[in-house]
């Protein structure tokens, strides 16, 4: 199969992951590996960040994303982890990643993925900061982002 | 017919599911958050601003006017924050 | 120094690469990998793919591209690997990394690196295969892609 | 002034560098290339689509009407295929 979507509460190692998903492919010539981390502004600083998903509904929704990428791009394989439960900063929270024959289709790939996953896969962000929780809002940017693919 | 909630959602209502059985009358998703929010005051302010509200309806995201039908299983829950 | 050019004819560990990459960051949030690989379609397969370069030109140039991409999209980092040399085909050509607070910055620095390395980085390719050697045209298209910059 | 060529330029010419003492009336890039051309018949065939040559001056990648002047290193070359 040329998809692969995992959902995990683990951690995962972003280069042993590329690292797997690289293997040889005839025709291969570009890959691109999309990594999403937590993020702790300093200005604003979390403790951790807690995600929570709706399983069998996330891993349609990215099979699907993965697929149309595939379709739409040419790409000769995709692979999306995305990780739920909590986190600390820096750590790894979500990696895409894209084999093609050219860079265009493996970038265009992962960005399509990326941006619908943003907005149409049920995953929710809750940040503990030593002053509390806070549910994290959605962006409006992130729905306008998507529209480029339309 | 179980209705889940996530997220902020789940929290303010102090419940991840529960089971209910909306009468006949209640045909679409809009019909049936109507109803919910008739029986439940938390219900009735966490489904105050409708477009705030995503749904699936057996596992699948739908639009509120979609027809409930035999669905077994409805999801509510807020707009989307992942990656 | 937030951007890293690296010129070397010895192989490199795409993962490996990426987890150096990927030290702990105030503000990280979104990390892309680009990985140029040696292709060889099986309806026109090569035995290996040299490359020539213009040493102290490719340095430079290389860290412009990547200092105007840390200037123009506020990138974090910025690395670029590009081998010289013989390799062989799958083995990894260019590696092209970034790192930013948010994706859109990621994948574009990227994109922009590649982009200008394709036209502008004194490197030449030559394909090795069963039936001789061959000097590599430039594509016309990449000199399009570039446009989208300006 | 030492002239570097690269890639199938420097496989036709069969060398990859050379020194040059061209005339004070030879003032541009593109004036340095007629005057090679002049002197050698493998130049000026290599040189014939002047466009498919690109060029450095002292490691700076020029355009062909920039001056000389007391330039060090010319090197001339194909579209880059790098990447």
């Amino acid at each position: 199969m040329s998809i692969t979507v995992r959902l995990q509460s683990d951690i995962f190692d972003p280069g042993a992951e590329t690292n797997a998903f690289l293997t040889a492919h005839t025709k291969a010539g570009a890959a691109v590996t999309f990594t999403g981390l937590v993020r702790s502004d300093p200005t604003n600083p979390i403790t951790s960040l807690t995600l929570e998903h709706y399983p069998p509904v996330a891993q349609a929704q990215l099979e699907e994303f993965a697929n149309r990428a595939i379709a739409r791009f040419g790409l000769l394989k995709a692979t999306v982890i995305h990780r739920y439960g909590k986190m600390l900063p820096n750590e790894p929270i979500v990696q895409v990643m894209t084999l093609a024959p050219h860079r265009n289709a493996a970038f265009e790939g992962a960005q399509f993925i990326m941006d619908f996953l943003k907005t149409d896969a049920p995953f929710w962000k809750k940040e503990t900061s030593p002053t509390g929780e806070n549910w994290v809002d959605a962006k409006i940017q992130d729905d306008t982002t998507k529209l480029r693919w339309e | 017919m179980k209705i889940l909630y996530f997220a902020w959602l789940r929290e303010r209502l102090n419940r991840g599911e529960e089971t209910v059985f909306p009468p006949a009358s209640v045909k679409t998703i809009a019909e049936l958050m109507d109803w919910l929010a008739t029986k439940d005051e938390a219900i009735a302010l966490a489904f105050e601003k409708r477009d705030l509200i995503k749904t699936a309806l057996d596992e699948t995201i739908v639009e509120h006017d979609t027809p409930i039908k035999n669905a077994k299983t409805i999801a509510f829950f807020p707009p989307m924050t992942g990656g």
